[in-house]
């Protein structure tokens, strides 16, 4: 039985300063998916996730997700119909704190942080609890990357954007953070698109991937291929 | 038509002292309109050339520069401060121009080519404080601005009470732009004296009056540019200004036919203006009087003005009275009214004295009609003796 | 002979010991790696070492001098150079002038312009050099920021988790660069969470866990270590 | 030789706008044509030009700590005042003869950068920046002007010179260059004009090559990453001190040739206004690059000078909507984007037609 | 005179210095200290509140209900003002330095031509009491203590309240906010109108015991600037003990040497502390926390 589509981009253009970076991109993932994108550094990659999220609008092309068009709509309407986005480089408040920045993550569920989330997230990543009221600002570079992947499993999303999270993790916690995901996409169904140039993780999560060059997708490839070295080799040359 | 006589009027109307000059303006082109309706100076039309400076003393220089070089106007009406006249007056001398400083200040500017027309501390104070003291006791506290105008007044009342015998309870000086009183008025309370002498100026100061009264200070108080000059008594609400006695040459409540008839013109020709103070008045009379002095030189030129200036009967029936130009200082004397504030704020008049002369200067040493120094003297830096 | 000595560095922000009682010694002409759990005090190592921050008690030695005391300034003068975690390139001048900074104190006229050259095209940011490094995507940025480190020709080299955002193929280039380096006379010191990269390059290895020197040796005895399986490198490596 | 060549290559380059022969060209042509314009115009005019450019150099001087440096100076006023009485004090006191008031030029813009030296040491040294410094620098400033505006009485005097307060100290002599045949004063007129556009002249070049040299990549860079540029072994204190020092010393100029042209200084000129409009002059022309500084300051004010002539009571609530709208069209600044603006039009017309 | 009368004096002294400084700063606080809004034209915002206070109470209304008005009032002016132009402004802060200083020029000369050149007062409330041989206004004591209560009500607001803690993350990383679902566009009018409304609460607080002009912000502007500088980034642990500090000099100084020393001692109370502490008082605060 195949899942139906949550999220599909046909001839998504968008870029910076008038200039596209996507040229023409088109992806389609399916419930509770985990698909890696991969590519070399600068094709575009976490330009494809800021404009799925809504931070880099559209030039052309349509962004559909759950079947409504959302590539008009501001980012924080896109969060709000089940989104998560973990970007690269973390952009965790600096001045809040741990437990604040959680707070900011929960506010779209309306209210406080709710505790079974909280503990589901403490659970996966103890750090966050054990540091709940310093400035996020002063953690490590690793504890805020867990602190940005904690802030939006708090919402409960449906789709998750994560954007190269092993950068600066320590090897024991990018395979638990991979086991948690993973795990919870068992559970819960959430599909997630994770961008990565961590082999090891991409093997232990995603599903398929695209191959992703100068704003294209080049080459989808099965499960199978992500395990054969070589072939991984050549999409990521340089 | 005769090629109009050019007046250039450099007034701020914007900024900070906007509230006491747009008068001034306004009172400039009243008497324009009735000179040129009567037939101009000399059947020359008078023509206003009118610039806003902003309350900004570099807008004075580049106007300044502006009305003598290009527009090469006759003669100018210019500036309410007395740090925006210093600032125009090197380039009126520079330039050879003639230039009319209409407003109340701090006397003591010994200068060929000014007229002044506003009224100077000897005029207002050897009135005013002598009054004060015989009615309500020896004790004066000055409370004045920290710069020239405040400081150098009062040095004159300091003088004045000395003189007739007083005492000085205390002297502060505020500078320019503050609007929180509270320690001031406790240290009024302090010095517990008789009376206080307010020489409060620019709208932030004025908010003064309405803290003493609230926290009940209760003293009689005199001025020389307050109520004169930014008709406190109709902006702030009864009684904060209670018991302020002001020497003044022109306000909008004297009661002589010639103040009632100049009050209903100025009203007929702007209705909404908010007060007619000393200064319009001041500006209105200096153009009569400029006219005056063009008709008997036949000539808008400075030299020939000043040998008019010289003879010393230079004077007109103003509204507050009879005015004379005093050739040694080329400075104005004045009618002095005392206005007093009632708790209510309505104005009346105890007491007022005829044909004050602006004798300082002259006295001094100061005699343009012998020599130009074009410069400003105050008691303690006065002209050097011969 | 000892290039840098750390000895009994402390360093604690508030209550929270960062790093304690730390010593190291740093042999001339090797390349060290010093790996540790996220938030262990691998980069506030560096900034100590640096004069970002100043320690509670301790010393630092760098070509037997006492350093300590020095500003940043003089200390690079002595023959430092750093590459940090979050890259920090100039971000509104040109890729170009970004490396002209670097090299104009010790290179004029034609030959700074073409070590430029040279530096570009190592660094693969040729058709690059015009942006605004701003507008780099995250590995690009890393890349410049670790050509502005070596135009110093220090004689110590700190590389704070250089490979971070790259692909394996990228991580293995500049394991070679800096091997290249290190034969041509110039000590690194790395921070690195890329085992791959660790075992490319490092000579020595330090394992750093609570502010504390926790194992030291060769990659094949620190891999072997149960210990640091167990606080970090987890199953994969172990 | 070699070294003075390379001065020339300085000229242009990665931090000023302009290249080519063509903008040399084009500023050829602006320079004759300010220098020739005297020739065809009244002494109004001329003397209100050099008043115009009075303030660029105080406009230089923060396009140069502020644009290029990163640091927003609220306080080059107070340099500004500072030269400015200076002049007055030496040259009442020792008058003009013998070219004295150009020693005392000099002399008072040395005053200048010396107490810039010294609060600038307080400051950078002591690792004061961002906001801090620019309150710091107003806090000075607005000292000056308190104090300052105070000293009405005869008990302030240095020398023969009274400060006289808020009314302001006048009656200096101005630029004085000794001639056979008598001095020739330099009022506010053609000659001052020719000498004020020299100077602006050399200033211009001279800052140009400054930016465009490796002191001006390194102030840059301060600007934009100071740990990165510490960490690249610059001791950016220094690099920051010596900007400050040379920006107020141009502040100074600016206020010494104020003082000249008007005869005339006050306190006022360290006030609260007078410390932001220079802010607003820098920024309304692009404040990262030294030629739209200049003419954005010369075409804000003689913009504002014009709106006041002519703009009756609603010439301030104008300037206002100007400022508004220049800031919310032109993000870089007027000049800097319709610079951009042109040369993107231009690329664009050459793409076609190639 | 006795020690009760002295102490009494001194510290009335400070609560009006106090009072002044906190007031005058707070909405500045929230916009510059926040949002990094250089908010030059503050000292309108405060002008407008006093005008609509004065007014209103003019048109009948008691003195309360007017203060409510005048901020309500500023508060309504900030949204717009924030619709039409600041919020094009938050990627380059600096900018609105220029954009600030053109809106002053316009509300004060725009103003001055609707309003004419200065506006009746509306008296002061509440009358005077006595503590040994001096007198003092109430007014003034209802002022410390308003001061003493926005100071608590912002910190309540910002640091435990939802809003607070979504406007302080949109103020750090708007885009990261937005992608984590705050509808920052509504956050930044709403942070913004709160300092426009405080602003119009000292103006309308102020109202009745000044001058009323076009200009009469100007008079708030340095002590505001000042205050909000030092107490540094953060703006609750920092306006407080800034006015507080500030206070002591400015009305320890007062009283000692007159209002010149005053506003010269705050002058260089403030290059101290900004020198001994760099990071202005809650930079300091928050480094000993952590
Ligand atoms: N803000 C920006 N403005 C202009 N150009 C940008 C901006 N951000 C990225 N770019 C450019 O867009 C291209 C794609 O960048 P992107 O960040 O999407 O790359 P990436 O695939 O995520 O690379 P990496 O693996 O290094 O993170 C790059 O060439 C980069 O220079
Ligand atoms: N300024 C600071 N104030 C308070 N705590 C701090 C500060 N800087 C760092 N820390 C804490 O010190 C610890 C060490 O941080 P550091 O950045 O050195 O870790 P790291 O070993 O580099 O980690 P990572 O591998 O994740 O980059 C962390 O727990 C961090 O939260
Ligand atoms: N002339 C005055 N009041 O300054
Ligand atoms: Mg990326
Ligand atoms: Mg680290």
């Amino acid at each position: 039985m195949r899942k139906e589509v949550i999220l599909t981009t046909l001839g998504l253009r968008a870029g910076y300063g008038g200039k596209p970076v996507l040229q023409g991109l088109e992806i389609e993932v399916r419930e509770s998916e985990i698909v890696a994108v991969i590519g070399r550094n600068g094709v575009g990659k976490s330009t494809l996730m800021k404009s799925l999220i809504g931070l880099v609008p559209a030039m052309s092309g349509s962004i559909v997700y759950r079947g409504e068009a959302v590539e008009q709509l501001p980012a924080h309407k896109r969060a709000r119909l089940g989104m998560g986005y973990v970007p690269q480089g973390r952009d965790v408040f600096p001045r809040l704190t741990v437990g604040e920045n959680m707070a900011v993550g929960a506010a779209i569920k309306g209210g406080g942080i709710p505790e079974e989330g909280r503990r589901r997230v403490v659970d996966a990543f103890p750090i966050l609890q054990e540091r709940w009221s310093q400035r996020a600002g002063t953690m490590s570079g690793g504890q805020q990357q867990q602190l940005a992947i904690g802030r939006v499993l708090i919402a409960d999303p449906h789709l998750i954007l994560l954007d190269e999270p092993s950068e600066g993790i320590q090897p024991n916690i990018v395979q638990d953070i991979a086991r948690n995901m993973v795990e919870l996409n068992r559970k819960t169904g959430v599909t997630i698109i994770l961008v990565e140039q961590n082999l090891d993780m991409i093997r232990a999560m995603a599903q398929r991937a695209y191959v992703m060059d100068k704003g294209r997708i080049t080459a989808s490839l099965a499960r199978e291929a992500l395990d054969d070295a070589a072939e991984m080799r050549r999409h990521l040359a340089v | 038509a005769e090629n109009p006589i050019k007046l250039g009027v450099l007034e701020d109307q914007s900024g900070d002292f906007a509230a006491a000059t747009i008068g001034k303006v306004h009172a400039i082109q009243l008497a324009a309109e009735e000179i040129n309706k009567s037939g101009g100076i000399m059947g020359r039309p008078l023509e206003l050339v009118t610039y806003d400076t902003q309350s900004d003393n570099t807008r004075y220089q580049e106007f300044m520069r502006r009305v003598l070089q290009r527009d090469k106007v006759d003669v100018v009406f210019a500036g309410f401060s007395s740090a925006s006249r210093e600032a125009y007056r090197p380039i009126v001398d520079q330039f050879n121009g003639f230039a009319f400083y209409n407003n109340q200040y701090e006397g003591g500017v010994c200068d060929g080519h000014m007229v002044v027309t506003g009224a100077v501390p000897e005029q207002q104070f050897s009135t005013l404080i002598p009054y004060m003291m015989q009615t309500y006791g020896k004790k004066v506290y000055t409370l004045a601005a920290d710069y020239n105008f405040g400081q150098i007044s009062a040095e004159w009342v300091r003088k004045i009470v000395k003189e007739n015998g007083g005492e000085m309870a205390g002297e502060e000086f505020i500078p320019l732009g503050v609007s929180q009183f509270s320690q001031s008025i406790q240290n009024i309370q302090k010095a517990k004296p008789d009376f206080v002498v307010t020489l409060l100026v620019g709208t932030a100061q004025a908010s003064y009056y309405e803290q003493a009264a609230s926290a009940n200070v209760n003293l009689p108080m005199a001025s020389s540019v307050n109520v004169g000059q930014g008709y406190e008594h109709k902006r702030f609400k009864p009684p904060s200004l209670k018991d302020m006695y002001v020497t003044t040459n022109y306000i909008e409540e004297i009661d002589t036919p010639k103040s009632k008839e100049f009050y209903a013109k100025f009203k007929a020709k702007f209705p909404s203006e908010p007060y007619v103070n000393q200064e319009a008045e001041n500006s209105y009379l200096a153009v009569y009087l400029y006219k005056q002095m063009v008709e008997r030189a036949k000539s808008t030129n400075r030299d020939e003005i000043r040998k008019v200036i010289a003879m010393g009967d230079v004077c007109m029936d103003a509204p507050e009275g009879k005015v004379c130009i005093d050739p040694k200082s080329q400075h104005m004397s004045h009618t002095i009214y005392l206005a007093k504030v009632g708790a209510d704020h309505s104005i009346s008049f105890p007491k007022i004295w005829e044909d004050i002369k602006p004798y300082w200067l002259g006295e001094a040493g100061c005699d343009l009609t012998k020599k130009d120094p074009m410069a400003q003297y105050t008691p303690s830096n006065p002209p050097p003796k011969p | 002979m000892a290039l840098l000595q750390l000895r009994d560095l402390n360093k604690h922000f508030g209550g929270l010991h960062v790093t304690n009682s730390v010593n190291l010694v740093l042999e001339q002409g090797e390349i060290h790696c010093l790996i540790g759990p996220n938030g262990a005090g691998k980069s506030t190592l560096f900034r100590l070492i640096l004069g970002e921050h100043h320690p509670g008690s301790g010393q630092i030695w760098f070509a037997d001098e006492d350093i300590t005391a020095l500003k940043s300034f003089a200390r690079i003068r002595r023959g430092l150079s750093v590459k940090f975690q979050v890259p920090g390139v100039f971000k509104s001048l040109s890729v170009r002038q970004n490396l002209e900074i670097a090299l104009q104190s010790r290179l004029h006229g034609a030959a700074l312009d073409k070590e430029i050259e040279g530096l570009l095209a190592f660094l693969n940011l040729e058709a690059e050099q015009a942006q605004l490094a701003g507008n780099l995507s995250h590995g690009q940025k890393q890349w410049l920021e670790i050509g502005m480190a070596i135009s110093l020709k220090p004689r110590l080299l700190l590389l704070d988790e250089p490979t971070a955002g790259m692909s394996p193929e990228e991580t293995h280039l500049t394991g070679e660069m800096v091997r290249r380096l290190n034969a041509a006379g110039m000590t690194v010191l790395a921070i690195e969470h890329d085992m791959a990269f660790v075992r490319q390059v490092a000579q020595r290895v330090t394992v750093l866990h609570l502010g504390q020197v926790f194992a030291q040796g060769s990659i094949d005895e620190i891999v072997a270590d149960e210990r640091v399986a167990a606080i970090y490198l987890g199953q994969a490596h172990a | 030789m070699t070294g003075f060549l390379g001065l020339f290559r300085r000229l242009e380059g990665p931090q000023t706008l302009g290249r080519g022969p063509a903008f040399w060209a084009l500023f050829a042509l602006v320079l004759a044509g300010a220098l020739a314009y005297p020739l065809f115009s009244d002494g109004y005019t001329v003397g209100n030009t050099v008043y115009f450019f009075v303030w660029v150099f105080i406009a230089l001087s923060l396009s140069l700590i502020w644009g290029y440096g990163g640091s927003l100076s609220f306080g080059q006023t107070a340099f500004f005042g500072i030269a400015g009485y200076g002049y007055g004090i030496l040259t009442i006191n020792f008058g003009a003869s013998y070219g004295f008031t150009w020693i005392a030029l000099l002399l008072a813009i040395g005053m200048a950068a010396l107490v810039a030296a010294l609060l600038g040491y307080f400051m950078f040294f002591g690792r004061i920046g961002g906001v801090f410094l620019g309150i710091v620098t107003l806090a000075v400033t607005l000292m000056l002007e308190r104090f300052m505006a105070q000293t009405a009485g005869p008990e302030w005097r240095i020398g023969a010179a009274r400060l006289n307060g808020f009314n302001g100290m006048s009656a200096m002599p101005p630029l004085t260059i000794p001639w056979f045949g008598g001095p020739i004063v330099l009022f506010a007129d053609v000659g001052l004009y020719y000498v004020v556009l020299a100077m602006l002249v050399l200033v211009y070049l001279a800052l140009r090559i400054l930016m465009n040299s490796s002191f001006g990549n390194v102030i840059v860079a301060i600007r934009e990453n100071p740990e990165r540029a510490e960490m690249l072994g610059y001791d950016i204190r220094k690099y920051q001190l010596i900007t400050f020092v040379i920006g107020a010393a141009l502040a100074g100029l600016s206020g010494v040739l104020y003082t000249v042209w008007g005869q005339y200084i006050t306190p006022s000129s360290m006030g609260m206004t007078a410390a932001s409009l220079p802010l607003i002059w820098v920024a309304v022309g692009g404040r990262s690059d030294l030629t739209a500084t200049i003419i954005g300051t010369l075409v804000v004010l003689s913009g504002f000078q014009a709106l006041t002539i002519y703009g009756s009571q609603y010439a301030l609530v104008f300037m206002g909507v100007l400022l508004v709208l220049t800031v919310l069209i032109a993000p870089n600044g007027l000049v800097l984007g319709l610079i951009t603006w042109v040369t993107k039009r231009v690329a664009r017309r050459k793409q076609e037609t190639a | 005179m006795d020690i009760a009368t002295l102490v009494f004096s001194a510290l009335y002294q400070f609560g009006d210095a106090f009072a002044f400084l906190v007031l005058s700063a707070c909405g500045l606080a929230v916009i510059f200290g926040m949002m990094g809004v250089i908010n030059l034209a503050h000292g309108e915002f405060i002008m407008c509140g006093a005008y609509v206070t004065a007014a209103t109470v003019h048109a009948g209304l008691p003195l309360p209900l007017g203060i409510l008005c005048g901020t309500l009032a500023s508060a309504c002016v900030g949204v717009l003002v924030e619709l039409l132009v600041i919020r094009h402004l938050y990627e380059r802060p600096l900018d609105t330095i220029v954009a600030t200083w053109g809106l002053s020029l316009i509300a004060t000369q725009g103003t001055l031509i609707m309003v004419g050149s200065t506006m009746a007062g509306v008296g002061t409330p509440f009358g005077s009491f006595q503590v040994g041989a001096y007198s003092y206004s109430i007014y003034r004591i209802v002022l410390f203590v308003a001061a003493l209560a926005v100071l608590g009500a912002l910190y309540a607001l910002f640091n435990w309240t939802r809003f607070g803690v979504l406007a302080r993350a949109t103020i750090q990383v708007p885009h990261m906010a937005a992608a984590l679902g705050v509808d920052t566009r509504l956050i930044y009018s709403l942070t913004f109108a709160c300092g426009a409304g405080l602003a119009g609460l000292a103006g309308g607080l102020y109202a009745p015991t000044m001058t009323l002009v076009p200009t009469m912000g100007a008079t708030f502007i340095m002590e505001a600037f000042v205050t909000v500088v030092i107490g540094g980034a953060d703006v609750f642990l920092g306006t407080a003990p800034a006015g507080g500090i500030l206070a002591i000099v400015k009305s320890g100084m007062t009283s000692w040497q007159g209002q010149l020393f005053g506003q010269i001692g705050l002058l260089i109370a403030v290059i101290i502390v900004v020198r001994v502490l760099p990071k202005g008082i809650s930079g300091f605060v928050l480094r000993e926390r952590t």
